[in-house]
């Protein structure tokens, strides 16, 4: 692995927009030349010069490249855009869109992340230490196909809509959150260790979501089906089984209708 | 002799009303007296005539005050403005004609600007659920034709829209509603006893900020399923005979309004009111609204979809592409992250209408309002620019909540020397160009058309 | 009786401030329209106050005097509303969950009584809020 | 403008009979010319092919549904803008791009007009805005008539004359150009949830069928002596089994004799026909019956067609027939709007992924370029897509290439997941016809001219027609044997001259010409009872005022109006 170092040394005015920041465009090139890369603030075109000190060379390939940004991100968007091998890390927090449209490789933000992250994930990992805003996992606006494989796990807390139209991969959010888990989903699963107030699983075709604490306001339509013990994350546990959306659509196999699955651990 | 002029549009609400008649001086410079517009529409068409409004652009001094200064240093200052920006947010067009929104959007794409409107901070979510899930709607003439069921969903048409339950929705007598309110069976979910509310057959008080549940409820029970004793506040037998009522219904409209948009879930309880209205279409017919609010803040969802593919939120500070996504490229957004650096205000007033938060962080960087009158923007702006006002002064193409295009009239000719919004935009534009020596892009056959006066029509 | 109370606070559009906001923000019509607060008279009984007295509205962001009036539309104990506009966008959340729209309705705020506390002006609030208020207070 | 030259380019312009010859063609202003003199701009077209700019007779791409369309679909737009060009306005989307999209797209492909298929007449204003912020390209609208209550009122009685008036009261009200059925009654009866499938379904309330409907228009249209003929979406797209029906629709043309100024002798326009020539009872035995439509279309010589290919994208169907649109959402689930308008019509629009994986849009793929190469006569038959519906318009140099080269069929066929399944169900896979570029451009440019009714203007380079000339990068006495070529050079033109201004250069675009509306204004002699109706209706029905209906004249800043005096 080759490592290449970015060092924040000034903060931009309004915001960056870094598609360039990725193993698939900094793959065989020097230090100089990721140094001349193009990125956006506002209408302007700069270079990432302007705003990081480049150490080290990029490795061959992006499955050869190690990326660690050494600062913050706050005002950093687009950071691992469409990647698909490789690693990157980021010393502190990332504004949105991290991880989005990724297909492969690995993302580590050591502080909290804004929304969007993950959105059209379609394989790869995103692990961030902190919290999360909303649409982790999500999909882009319109679109019917959001998240489709991977990883994302928020050590921290998330906000709303997480997983929106998933079609697959799976999302952890060890702590607790807010509205709108699954929305549209049809596939994936979702793993909230901590509680979250309500919608959960609404509009939902497919996919399973389980939460280790407790749902403030169940829809009304999910529907207690009995209990079961499954293993979670690497933990087994016994969980209430709720079927549902009923008010939903869903698939038929062989006749029945298949229903998602809501899993919250039994106290 | 003062003359009446009928078929009057009436710029403010979403009902887009067009059968208002208004009596004009004998030298077309005042208005006399209304007929058929609400408390309102009144209001507007009288206030036009008031000696108060400014008539020449006001720029802030060092000392606080205002100056005016004239139109020609406005568009100096605004083109050069914009231009500097490195990323300028131009937001309103609540009050504007679909000509004004097609002359800014020059404007913004050569500014790099983000162009948003009043959806915004409105039905902006209703536009997320249509991203997502579609919009089986209708014109308001199937509504007043056809409609024997109505729903009005976090909606108060007789606060926001004084006319709308009699002209389309509750009262008018339409081909196969011949009697009216007699053959409708209205539905109103609030969380308060509305004025709505009590015109209404059933009213569910719902408990605030729990539509999606109550939403969730109505398709788990239409799709035959049970539901717990209680959801939203509201019991299961008020649920039932509701969606029973829905599924006898031969033509059911569901109306929807800001507590949709503004309370927690935003897009989803419009998402899942359109997931509704499709289930409903498997028993009977169905459609669903949103109640915008101003008569042609449609407009520019129309009008910059043609021109870009979005209807709010566009970021064009790409260049090559529009992008488009709220939560980023929203305007309220972009305030609280100070992610723009100039803000220029429409037709609309942020001022009074922005959580006042938004509104200090905007206030950071030049700050400019473009509206007929003295408004709460227009007090704390850097600039404030006057223009005539649509519908009254200014005629053109306005979209009502229907989206149906409505070819409002000027009744009265503006005050000498304010341009209007399409002539004080394409003259900012051609400064931007003079400034940067490039060729402006007009589209040959589409510039400078005008409108008919009233009295050409 | 309690000092204050928590309400779930909803801003909505009513016809008054409709009126008022077409003839101009900066007219008395606007101020008595919009510089109030609808809350039901159980909640008023609650922190021992009667309609019409001046109450401080407190929300996550910020805080503003409005008058409390009961409400002209029902509103059930535990709903506040302050009808659209200055008044109501003082206390107004920015959050927007990632949809562009503040949080307009659905928040909670505190609402204690402010007999003597005067009622500021829509300008006076705005002009303020940015260092451009001249007036006196 | 000026004078230009186009120099020994190999010249096709079946309106003269000339294929291929090599010949310079001469421009003053906005003219063919016989000759110009020798300060004219020369382009050098020497191993190049120049014929009369493209003509569509059937795309949606401005107005109401169109604009749904672009607004529903964000995701139809992101990080998509392949050609955007500098000192141009911002290009967006794929399968519904912006109107400056549009205009700038069908210009690189050499088209000069282009008809939107569908306007929904209260909506008029929207399509016109549309329209003239489309640059570059000329283009008409067709008004939907066959759910119209006024009409199906005046049908039911048979009262031809008053159908008449009222027809062409309406084109000069919304600036229309013709006469557009879609759905026939189905779409009236969506206004309750129902469709009328059948030619003989009687439509809800208003006691009429749909093949009423069709041959009362159709004796409107010819009463009127309109430039194109009417121009029908039919009963029953896009079902299995539906070339039946199609093929009563078609018969009903019989015996109906064309009555016009404008050299048309067709009646009947039969739209997207590809849509309506599906066999089978479910789409488990789907199967082509273009055979069958073809043969009939050939031997009955007073109809057109386009074809309405499948392009195998992920594009938007968008369509005034209500019903379907609903019955779509059903099969694939995906978002669904819908707007019905009051006593006019009806759409919807729902998004649709033509998987070439997926058998059922393999075999409509075949079917629509079967129906290409069945075609006998490739002056009835036109190149379209039913933009957006079929496929987005940019791949007509795709079809083009399907049309002109049998290893480009099969070599797209070999790629399907069920190939052979597809080969099963369809006959594509057997025929070996080859078009050359004589008929292309009978198909995209004479024939579809001379259809609207435009022959005179358009369609063909002789001297004092409209000077719309395109230069595409092919020689003609040596095509390339690789049919990607062919794709290519018809996707972006090394020259276009639209009405006289070079408008594409290269394949980009080099000016915004000077468009124009065109629309008919069909004088009939006044009409009481009409006049009498129309006030009522706006009074009791309709919720916008009759003063604000007509769309005013500054909506077609640049318009060219074709007059027509109906005798009593």
């Amino acid at each position: 692995m080759a490592l290449v170092t970015l060092k924040p040394y000034k903060t931009p005015e309004l915001y960056l927009e870094c598609y360039n920041i990725s193993p698939d465009v900094f793959a065989g090139k020097t230090s100089a030349e990721i140094a001349e890369l193009d990125v956006r603030e506002g209408k302007t075109t700069v270079k990432l010069g302007d705003f990081f000190e480049v150490k080290g060379n990029a490795g061959k390939t992006p499955e050869e490249t190690e990326i660690r940004v050494s600062g913050d991100c706050s005002r950093i968007k687009y950071i691992g855009n469409k990647m698909t091998a490789g690693s990157i890390t980021v010393d502190g927090n990332a504004d949105m869109y991290l991880g989005g449209w990724m297909k492969g490789g690995k993302i580590h933000v050591l502080g909290n992340v804004h929304s969007f992250c993950g959105i059209a994930m379609e394989g790869g990992e995103i692990l961030v230490d902190g919290n999360a805003e909303n649409y982790v996992g999500c999909a882009y606006r319109g679109d019917w196909r959001g998240m489709r494989g991977g990883t994302i796990r928020i050590r921290g807390n998330a906000g709303n809509d997480i997983g929106t139209f998933m079609l697959g991969g799976t999302i952890i959010v060890e702590k607790n959150a807010f509205i709108h888990v699954s929305t549209h989903a049809e596939g994936g699963t979702v793993i909230i260790k901590g509680d979250v107030q309500g919608r959960v699983g609404g509009q939902m075709v497919k996919g399973d979501i389980y939460v280790l604490g407790a749902v403030q306001h169940m829809l009304p339509g999910f529907k207690k089906v009995g209990m079961t013990e499954r293993e979670v994350d690497g933990m087994t546990a016994k969980f209430t089984h709720y079927i549902g959306d009923l008010g939903e659509r869903h698939l038929k196999v062989k006749g029945k209708e298949v229903y998602a699955n809501l899993y919250v651990m039994a106290a | 002799m003062p003359k009446w002029i009928t078929q009057v549009g009436c710029p403010y609400c979403g009902s887009s009303c067009d059968d208002i008649e208004v009596l004009v001086s004998d030298d077309g410079k005042k208005i006399l007296e209304t007929r058929n517009a609400c408390v309102i529409g009144n209001e507007i068409f009288h206030h036009v005539s008031s000696p108060d409004r400014p008539k020449k652009p006001r720029m802030r001094q060092p000392d606080g005050n205002f100056k005016e200064i004239t139109y020609d240093e406005a568009v100096d200052y605004t083109a050069k403005t914009l231009l500097k920006s490195k990323k300028p947010l131009i937001y309103g067009f609540g009050s504007t004609n679909c000509e004004g929104m097609s002359a800014v959007a020059r404007v913004a794409e050569k500014a790099g600007a983000v162009l948003d409107n009043c959806a915004s901070i409105c039905h902006g979510p209703s536009f997320l659920a249509i991203f997502d899930n579609g919009y089986p709607s209708c014109t308001l003439g199937e509504v007043k034709n056809r409609a024997d069921v109505v729903l009005f969903w976090g909606c108060n048409p007789m606060h926001a829209h004084p006319r709308h339950t009699s002209r389309y929705s509750i009262f008018p007598r339409g081909f196969f509603t011949t009697k009216g309110q007699m053959q409708r069976t209205i539905i109103c979910i609030d969380p308060r006893e509305t004025d709505t509310a009590k015109l209404a057959n059933i009213h569910l008080m719902i408990k605030q900020g729990h539509d999606y549940d109550l939403f969730d409820a109505f398709r788990t029970v239409l799709r035959g399923h049970d539901i717990p004793a209680e959801v939203a506040g509201i019991k299961k037998d008020q649920i039932l005979e509701a969606v029973e009522k829905i599924k006898k219904g031969r033509f059911v409209m569901i109306f929807f309004g800001m507590g949709c948009c503004h309370t927690d879930g935003r897009n989803h309880n419009v998402d899942i009111a359109i997931s509704l209205t499709r289930d409903i279409n498997s028993h009977t017919k169905a459609s669903i609204m949103a109640m915008r609010g101003h008569y042609n803040i449609a407009g520019p969802g129309q009008v910059w979809s043609w021109q870009f593919g979005f209807p709010y939120c566009l970021d064009l500070s790409k260049g090559t592409h529009a992008h488009m996504n709220p939560g980023e490229t929203s305007s309220v957004d972009l305030a609280m992250r100070d992610e723009v650096d100039c803000f220029m205000n429409v037709g609309t007033d942020a001022g009074a209408h922005f959580p006042i938060d938004a509104i200090k962080h905007l206030k950071k960087r030049p700050f400019i309002t473009v509206d007929p009158n003295i408004c709460m923007a227009s007090e704390i702006s850097d600039l404030h620019i006057p223009v005539r006002v649509v519908g009254v002064e200014e005629p053109g193409i306005v979209y009502r909540m229907d989206n149906v295009p409505i070819q409002f009239k000027k009744v009265v000719d503006g005050p000498e020397g304010v341009p209007s919004d399409e002539e004080l935009f394409d003259r900012i534009y051609e400064r931007m160009c003079e400034l940067t020596e490039t060729e402006p892009i007009w589209l040959p056959s589409r510039e400078h058309a005008k409108a008919p006066t009233a009295a050409e029509q | 009786m309690k000092d204050k109370i928590i309400l779930n606070m909803i801003t909505q559009r009513a016809i008054e401030e409709g009126q008022a906001m077409e003839k101009g923000k900066t007219t008395r019509e606007y101020f008595e329209a919009c510089s109030v607060v609808e809350m039901n008279p159980e909640d008023m009984k609650r922190i021992g106050i009667w309609r019409n007295t001046n109450v401080r509205v407190t929300s996550e962001v910020g805080s503003v005097i409005v008058k409390a009036i009961e409400p002209t539309q029902f509103c059930p104990p535990g709903l506040a509303h302050i009808r659209q506009g200055v008044w109501a966008n003082q206390v107004v959340p920015p959050r927007t969950q990632s949809t562009g729209t503040p949080q307009y309705s659905g928040f909670p705020v505190t609402i204690e009584p402010a007999i003597n506390e005067k009622i500021k002006t829509a300008l006076e609030l705005v002009q303020g809020a940015v260092g451009l208020w001249k007036g006196g207070n | 403008m000026a004078e230009i030259l186009i120099k020994n380019g190999f010249v096709i312009d079946p309106t003269r009979n000339i294929d291929g010859d090599v010949a310079d063609i001469a421009i003053k202003d906005d003219r063919i010319a016989e000759q110009v003199g020798s300060g004219a701009k020369v382009i050098d077209a020497r191993g190049k092919v120049v014929m009369a700019g493209g003509v569509d007779v059937h795309a949606h791409v401005a107005g109401p549904k169109v604009n749904v369309g672009r607004l529903m679909r964000p995701e139809d737009k992101l990080f998509k803008s392949p050609y955007a060009q500098e000192s141009y306005r911002m290009e967006s989307g794929f399968s519904i791009p912006s109107t400056f999209k549009t205009g700038y797209d069908y210009a690189r492909m050499g088209y000069a007009f282009v008809m939107e298929a569908a306007m929904p007449p209260l909506h008029s204003p929207h399509v016109h805005e549309e329209i003239h912020d489309t640059p570059i390209i000329d283009q008409g609208a067709l008004p939907v008539f066959a759910n119209n209550w006024f009409v199906l009122e005046y049908l039911k009685n048979q009262e031809i004359e008053n159908s008449a008036s009222y027809v062409a009261w309406l084109l000069a009200a919304t600036k229309g150009y013709g006469i557009k059925l879609v759905n026939p009654g189905g779409t009236a009866a969506w206004a309750w949830g129902l469709n009328c499938l059948t030619l003989n379904d009687t439509v809800p309330f208003f006691d009429i069928t749909p093949a009423e409907i069709i041959t009362g228009l159709m004796k409107t249209n010819e009463y009127l002596g309109l430039p194109h003929s009417i121009h029908i979406h039919q009963n029953s797209l896009g079902t299995p089994g539906n070339y039946g029906v199609t093929l009563d629709s078609l018969r009903l043309a019989e015996g109906m004799k064309a009555k016009n100024k404008f050299s048309r002798d067709t009646v009947m326009h039969s739209t997207h026909i590809q849509f309506h020539s599906y066999g089978g009872d479910s789409w488990g035995n789907f199967e082509s019956k273009a055979r069958e439509v073809m043969d009939y279309v050939n031997q009955q010589k007073n109809i057109t067609v386009d074809l309405g290919c499948v392009t195998l994208d992920e594009t938007t169907t968008m369509t005034a027939d209500g019903p379907f649109e609903h019955h779509l959402t059903r099969l694939n689930h995906l978002k669904w709007a819908n707007t019905d308008v009051e006593l006019e019509t009806a759409a919807g629009v729902v998004p649709y992924v033509y998987d070439k994986d997926i058998k059922v849009c393999g075999i409509q793929w075949a079917i629509g370029l079967e129906l290409g190469l069945y075609a006998k006569d490739p002056m009835r038959t036109f190149i379209t897509t039913d933009h957006p519906n079929a496929g987005p318009f940019i791949r007509y140099p795709r079809i083009i290439k399907w049309l002109m080269s049998r290893d480009a069929r099969e070599e797209t066929l070999a790629s399907f997941k069920y190939s052979s399944k597809v080969i099963d169900a369809t006959n594509l896979h057997a025929i070996e016809t080859e078009r050359n570029l004589y008929e292309i451009a009978q198909m995209t440019r004479a024939g579809p001219a001379k259809a609207l009714g435009l022959s005179h203007m358009f369609g063909g380079l002789a001297p004092g027609m409209e000077a719309n000339v395109v230069v595409y990068d092919l020689n003609y006495k040596d095509m390339p044997s690789d049919p990607e070529m062919i794709e290519r050079a018809f996707s972006r033109a090394r020259w276009f001259i639209k009405s006289g201004d070079i408008v594409v250069k290269d394949g980009d675009i080099a000016s915004h010409g000077n468009k124009r509306t065109f629309w008919v204004n069909a004088k009939v002699k006044e009409n009481p009872q009409v006049i009498r109706d129309i006030h009522e209706k706006f009074l009791k029905d309709y919720t916008v005022g009759l003063n604000n209906y007509p769309v005013w004249d500054s909506l077609a800043p640049n318009p060219y109006v074709i007059n027509i005096d109906v005798e009593a």
